[in-house]
């Protein structure tokens, strides 16, 4: 399922460009707007689908086993953090559409920076534990699992 | 070639490629290097790279220890009977006590997992793999590195990794191409941490024409991440232990979320249950020890994947294919319904699209399965990559040499399918070992490893000459010819992918010689690889974008190079399913219960080949086996 | 669609595709229609078209009679064999009567035969083989042909047959448009003979790429003698029996001459002899009617070519492969290396080429052999074509009706690889039937069974619409979208292509699937089938030259269609080592000693299919074995 | 091993054109000179390269599977009757040089002209007889072979 660009839609604004993962997605020059240069490089990621403004990009099943007449689409919006997808059959019996969750946060905001967090102690950086460790580790059971903590061995050779 | 050439300095930490494993690296390495200098170098655009790009439905890494699920140990004991005894359990079990920590961050972040309402635990698709709205994961873990990062350079392909000149195997930097401008950069960092990713499109694809973009691992994934390692001189480990997946036909959805958490099963043309039929021949292969179903019927230990493969193969090869995944019991639930077609929306997009093409509505028809052409990489069930060392409270003398994740190449480290003997990472294994490696890498520094660093201009010259060698090629000679896409001097980067995927086929095991191999065959690609590598000498780009083409080529080339001289060194039948050595079609205990390590000499490009021992941490049986997950 | 049309009218002989079977027939045509209208339409130069376009090294159907080597019944029995008892032993016989004095004919014209000193008579390649200097060979009986016509109109690709509107059921002529000037040709004729070829690339190669052109039968062949006649209803036969060669490896170099002449043979990988092995087990499988390797041993019944292949098949599957053709020894006599050299330039360069690009001197090193992806044709040893009628002094009933070499559309005949039952004609064979068919087509008229014909402005109106509705698709719909070669509304020719052979790959028994079917494979496939005809009439092309692939491409799906429900049919495994009917693993004499005969409704596309009875005209023992003809 | 056109050898005749069996040799608009339009359909049958007069089309095997650096050239000589190629080795250990007869006649002048020789008899259209026949054919052991000359006969069903 490679992508096409309807030639009314797309206004050359250079967005599928920047984020398609396998650089297909580039300008003509002549039309200045864009198209998938190597649709045998396509992985139908739909990145490049999610991010055009204008949803000027769709993409129709690889021409080798996928016949012609069906439909995926989708919107993605970040501020209400969703993405919709509409399915269609080839034969017009099934039309799905489908909702999901892409985050459950405001879009970017809950990531931490990390230079402004409390430096690591000294005997953390010699421990084996990492930024926000034991938190989510299960401590109770006695700290970080180590061999010891945890009745193991390593030996050499066949074992089952 | 009047591309500038623009150098980058003073980097502490330069994240090669930011996947899954690179974007661990760059967000943990902040945390333990707050003042030091973070640097992405990224082919692509961070916020959709790398094998994630379109999301994942599942996390397949988490032990859930916070909620009495597993421990780590039990996690090794799963990934060791999985890839038949082979792996680097110390690795595994570091992985496996950090993974739930990267999981829980994810949450933080945004990230919306689903729950058990009834547990209050994550909703667990299998023993191991929780089922996520993945859409945005890979955005989502960018934010967070993006964060981390001084910088972050995308669209960078990276060609090479610098060399000191001051100290013999010491990483200093790397250097590649800005694909959009065309510029030479040059990272000069004291280390490298590569998460450049598996490969793809090594193989001949069962895809022809248009279709060959939609491999199983991203058509982007251009085993970089080996080429980098090998070219650099660090060794490598289980480069014969390539991945053939069972999927759903043509479109490679992902079938884990299918069996499960749908519990739909297979069956063959006929509608028979054929996978047993099949065992009991193959328990004479591979040995009791590997396979016994009755004991997998048991306890929670695992048919391995590759052998579950083989009695599809198999069963094929006998004329009663195609194996059928019954999705018409299921799918009469109508959640379970949308939580099969969820499933590929959230990773595998073309799976709907070819459903929506073909008709296939699995509520009323059992989808077709296959077999892939098999894969490099070390994250899912296979554990291809570099030989790192393990962390020092685990690893025994042989698997350890000082820093957590580093490679034999002083300063460079591996994470994700860069690093070796680690499967079933996944992408929360992968992001954690990144920051594992970090973490260690910022230690390498603070140990005052990477003092004295020295890059000549000379190496940086002649990396930019090699660099455009293909540009420059091109334009020498295309006027030859009239025009077209022939001529005499050169072949372009598809001619030569489709020459190294038809060779790796036909004499290293692909699906078109139904996986099988053997010493004759071996060699006689490896000497059609010698005379590969001397025409990609003189492989030409027409433009920046061929260049890059170009260079994944020369990446997927050394990967390639590698699976050949491992294959032929393990002289046994390991993975029944995955490739079959006809010359010895045995699981040999014996001599091959270890794990391989090769080394491609930078100077000379010969290989030597080492077995390394292979250590055990768990005993077969778990202590107290959990309830079921499901 | 401003192209002009020209018509082309009162035509007695029309001759559709001049390769060898054409211009047999146009050649001969003139004898016993002095005064008739006789035209060629060609979608090449018929200098150098159709399967001899690069010559021929040998003569593969020669019996020698005016030498005393061979009587026609032995050749039968040899092709009966071959076939695994699958032929129409009327129209063998026939060709083998007749074939000398075709090649008698050659050398009058220039073909440097090449001559055995001592007896002088030509020399033998093998029993049935003379060895020639072809290089020439098609611009030869081109020339003859060329003499023979009132006009030959070169590049025109014939689309479709044109029907009589007074008689169901008979033809009236052709049409099709000029490859160069685009121009609508409408032929109106009394007689067709086509001899429009047998058909590659409907299969899968397993070449990929630019090597995609490097198939055993030429690109070219686009199976339209069965796309022109099972579109006009013409019965056809044996349509299941496609043929995979066993071949030099990628050059598909033919290893008769290496085999008969040279006296090479093949070995494993580790130098052993590997054939005998699996003759057991395959003869329980076939009977010992058909494999008896020391009745074979003792005479010269020979073991059949498909069975020869199984053996090459299992020994590659049993990982001992590759499998090498020994010339080491042969080749240590310069005059027989010189041949072995001669041998690939006189009919397949692109084998001396590969040799001399990758270095394999066969002096000192052994090629690897392979087995090709099916072809579907019908004068090699393979049977594949229309169901025509035999000669009125051999034929039993249900194989005459009334005019030699006619197909079941009156007026419509067939020669060469269009005329189905007659494997092992061959070059000379095949032109042989077009002399054959050319007498009759001539009896025809002269017996008035043409009066009448009608042909409507409609008819020829609708034709030349759909003829170029793959342009207009392509002017409607390319500006929908920006640039490149996806659009939703149509998919280009070799899209179309590249699904045909992927498809008759897997679910038809290709290379890809170890050439094995079975019912549920073939069923679904027939469903695919149906879908990309629908999708067959979204095909656009942006040029003539697309307009071309297009047509060819229409022919080659018409002709798969065929091969599928034939395949389907025949519900046992008659040619192992060309495929496997995956639930019928056996020969099965009492349900399927017949000849497959089948029937697709012009106006439905409905298919009928039939047995018809097998008839055996020699005993399985030659009276008098001849003595060695080498 | 397609084609390509040395493109200072090449005026554009068109005699590639003219004969390939394909249809990709075509004549590029802008620099009227020919190249291969389509490789992956190529037989490298030769035909071309055997017709063009200025020896501008040469081969170079299929990048698939064959490395660069061998060569296989040819002339076709119709006047001397004669072809003579040379094959090259990539390694350059190899350098044949083959010659081989196309034709025994001065070209074109043996093919008879069947409007003009006798016409057949009514007792030959009624035979089985073709063109040249019995000539060719061996009459002496009574003809042209028949069922009944030969001593056959044609039964229904398995018979081995
Ligand atoms: C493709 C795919 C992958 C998975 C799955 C299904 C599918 C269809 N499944 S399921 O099958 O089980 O269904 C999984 C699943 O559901 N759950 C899960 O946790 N993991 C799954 N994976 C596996 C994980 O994705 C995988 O384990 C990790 O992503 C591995 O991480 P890492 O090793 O970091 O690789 P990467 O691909 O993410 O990143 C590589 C980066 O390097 C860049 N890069 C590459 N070359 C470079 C160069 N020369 N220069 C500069 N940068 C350069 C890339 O752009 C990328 O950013
Ligand atoms: C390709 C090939 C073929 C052979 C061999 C090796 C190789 C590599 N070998 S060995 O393997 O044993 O080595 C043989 C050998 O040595 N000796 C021998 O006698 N025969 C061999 N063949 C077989 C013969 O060539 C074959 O039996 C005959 O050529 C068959 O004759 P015919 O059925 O007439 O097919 P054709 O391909 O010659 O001619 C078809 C013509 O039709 C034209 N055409 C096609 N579609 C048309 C359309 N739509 N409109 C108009 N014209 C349209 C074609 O252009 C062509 O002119
Ligand atoms: N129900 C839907 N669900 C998801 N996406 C949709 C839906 N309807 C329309 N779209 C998207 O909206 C854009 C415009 O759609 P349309 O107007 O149908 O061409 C396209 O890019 C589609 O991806
Ligand atoms: N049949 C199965 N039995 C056990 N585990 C499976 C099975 N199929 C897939 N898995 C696991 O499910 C996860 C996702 O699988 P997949 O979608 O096949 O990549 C991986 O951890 C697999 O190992
Ligand atoms: N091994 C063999 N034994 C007998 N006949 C063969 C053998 N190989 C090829 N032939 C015949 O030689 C001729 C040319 O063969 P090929 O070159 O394989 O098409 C055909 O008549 C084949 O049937
Ligand atoms: S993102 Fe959309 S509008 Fe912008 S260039 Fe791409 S296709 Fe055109
Ligand atoms: S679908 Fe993905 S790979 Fe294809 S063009 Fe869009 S972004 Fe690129
Ligand atoms: S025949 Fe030769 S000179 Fe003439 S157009 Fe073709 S390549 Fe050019
Ligand atoms: S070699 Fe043959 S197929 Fe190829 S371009 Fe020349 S004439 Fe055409
Ligand atoms: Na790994």
């Amino acid at each position: 399922m490679p992508t096409f660009v309807y030639m009314t839609r797309c206004d050359g604004c250079g967005e599928c460009v920047d984020i398609c993962p396998s650089d297909i997605m580039h300008i003509d020059k002549t039309l200045r707007r864009a198209y998938n240069i190597e649709p045998n490089m396509c992985w139908e990621c739909y990145s490049c689908v999610k991010a055009c403004p204008h949803h000027a990009i769709d993409v129709r099943g690889y021409a080798d086993f996928a016949p012609l007449g069906h439909s995926v689409r989708v919107i993605r919006d970040e501020e209400k953090g969703t993405i919709a997808w509409r399915i269609k059959f080839r034969n017009g019996k099934k039309d799905m559409e489908l909702l999901a969750p892409i985050t459950t946060k405001p879009w970017g905001s809950a990531t931490p920076d990390l230079a402004k967090v409390p430096a690591p102690s000294k005997e953390m950086r010699d421990s084996q534990l990492l930024f926000n460790e034991p938190k989510y580790i299960r401590m109770d059971d006695g700290g970080l699992h180590t061999l010891q903590s945890n009745g193991l061995e390593i030996k050499k050779g066949v074992q089952y | 070639m009047s591309y500038q050439t623009i150098i980058e300095d003073d980097i502490d930490i330069l994240v090669v490629g930011a996947g899954l494993g690179g974007t661990g690296a760059a967000f943990e390495a902040r945390y333990w290097g707050q003042d030091k200098k973070i640097v992405i170098a990224e082919k692509a655009n961070i916020m959709r790279s790398g094998a994630v790009a379109q999301g994942l439905y599942a996390i397949n890494c988490y032990m859930g220890t916070r909620f009495g699920e597993n421990n780590p140990e039990d996690h090794v004991r799963y990934a060791r009977i999985d890839l038949m005894g082979m792996v680097r359990e110390d690795l595994l079990f570091d992985m496996a006590r950090h993974v739930d920590s990267a999981v829980h961050n994810f949450e933080e972040w945004g990230l919306p997992i689903m729950r058990n309402e009834k547990k209050g635990s994550f909703l667990r698709e299998g023993r191991w793999q929780i089922m996520i709205h993945g859409e945005s994961y890979k955005p989502i873990v960018a934010e967070a590195a993006k964060k981390s990062a001084d910088k972050v350079f995308n669209r960078i392909c990276v060609t090479h990794l610098l060399m000191d000149e001051s100290k013999e195997n010491r990483v200093a930097g790397a250097v590649g191409f800005n694909v959009r401008t065309g510029n030479y950069h040059v990272f000069k960092s004291k280390t490298v941490i590569c998460g450049a990713g598996g490969a793809s499109n090594i193989f001949k694809p069962r895809s022809v024409g248009e279709g060959a973009g939609r491999v199983w691992y991203a058509p982007w994934s251009s085993g970089s991440a080996y080429g980098l390692m090998i070219q650099a001189g660090a060794k490598m480990t289980q480069m014969e232990n390539r991945i053939v997946l069972a999927r759903f036909k043509d479109g490679y959805g992902p079938v884990g979320a299918y069996f499960l958490h749908l519990k739909t099963y297979t069956q063959n043309a006929y509608g028979e249950e054929y996978e047993s039929k099949w065992f009991p021949e193959l328990q004479k292969m591979v040995g009791k020890e590997y396979l016994d179903p009755e004991v997998s019927h048991r306890t929670h230990r695992p048919i391995p994947t590759c052998l579950r493969n083989h009695a599809i193969i198999s069963e094929v090869n006998a004329g009663r294919g195609p194996i059928h995944m019954v999705t018409m019991e299921a799918f009469q639930d109508p959640h379970l319904e949308e939580i099969g077609w969820h499933n590929f929306l959230g990773m595998t997009v073309g799976q709907a699209v070819l459903w929506a093409a073909t008709d296939v509505d699995p509520k009323y028809e059992n989808p077709e399965l296959t077999t892939s052409e098999p894969y490099v990489m070390g994250s899912h069930a296979t554990g291809c990559g570099a030989w790192v060392s393990g962390p020092e409270d685990v690893s025994p003398p042989e698997y350890f040499w000082g820093y957590n994740r580093m490679t034999t190449v002083e300063g460079l480290f591996g994470a994700g399918d860069a690093a070796g003997g680690t499967p079933h990472a996944f992408s929360s294994g992968s992001f954690t070992e990144g920051r594992l490696a970090a973490k260690a890498a910022c230690k390498y520094i603070d140990d005052g490893k990477a003092a004295g660093i020295r890059v000549s201009d000379a190496q940086i010259n002649r990396r930019k000459e090699e660099i455009y060698k293909p540009l420059e090629t091109y334009s020498v000679y295309k006027n030859e010819v009239v025009a077209g896409s022939v001529n005499p001097n050169f072949i372009n980067p598809r001619q030569g992918l489709d020459r190294l995927q038809k060779l790796m086929d036909e004499y290293c095991g692909g699906f078109g010689v139904n996986y099988m191999t053997n010493d004759k065959l071996l060699n006689i690609g490896l000497k059609k690889m010698f005379i590969l590598g001397q025409d990609l000498e003189k492989v030409a780009a027409s433009d920046i974008h061929e260049l890059l083409r170009a260079w994944e080529l020369k990446h997927r080339f050394l990967t390639s190079e590698s699976v050949f001289q491992h294959t032929l060194f393990r002289k046994e039948t390991r993975w029944p399913g995955y490739y079959y050595r006809g010359d010895a079609m045995k699981l040999d205990d014996e001599n091959w219960h270890v794990l391989t390590v090769s080394r491609r000499d930078p100077k000379t490009g010969e290989y030597t080949m080492e077995k390394a021992p292979l250590y055990h941490l768990v005993g077969d049986v778990e202590k107290a086996p959990p309830e079921s997950h499901h």
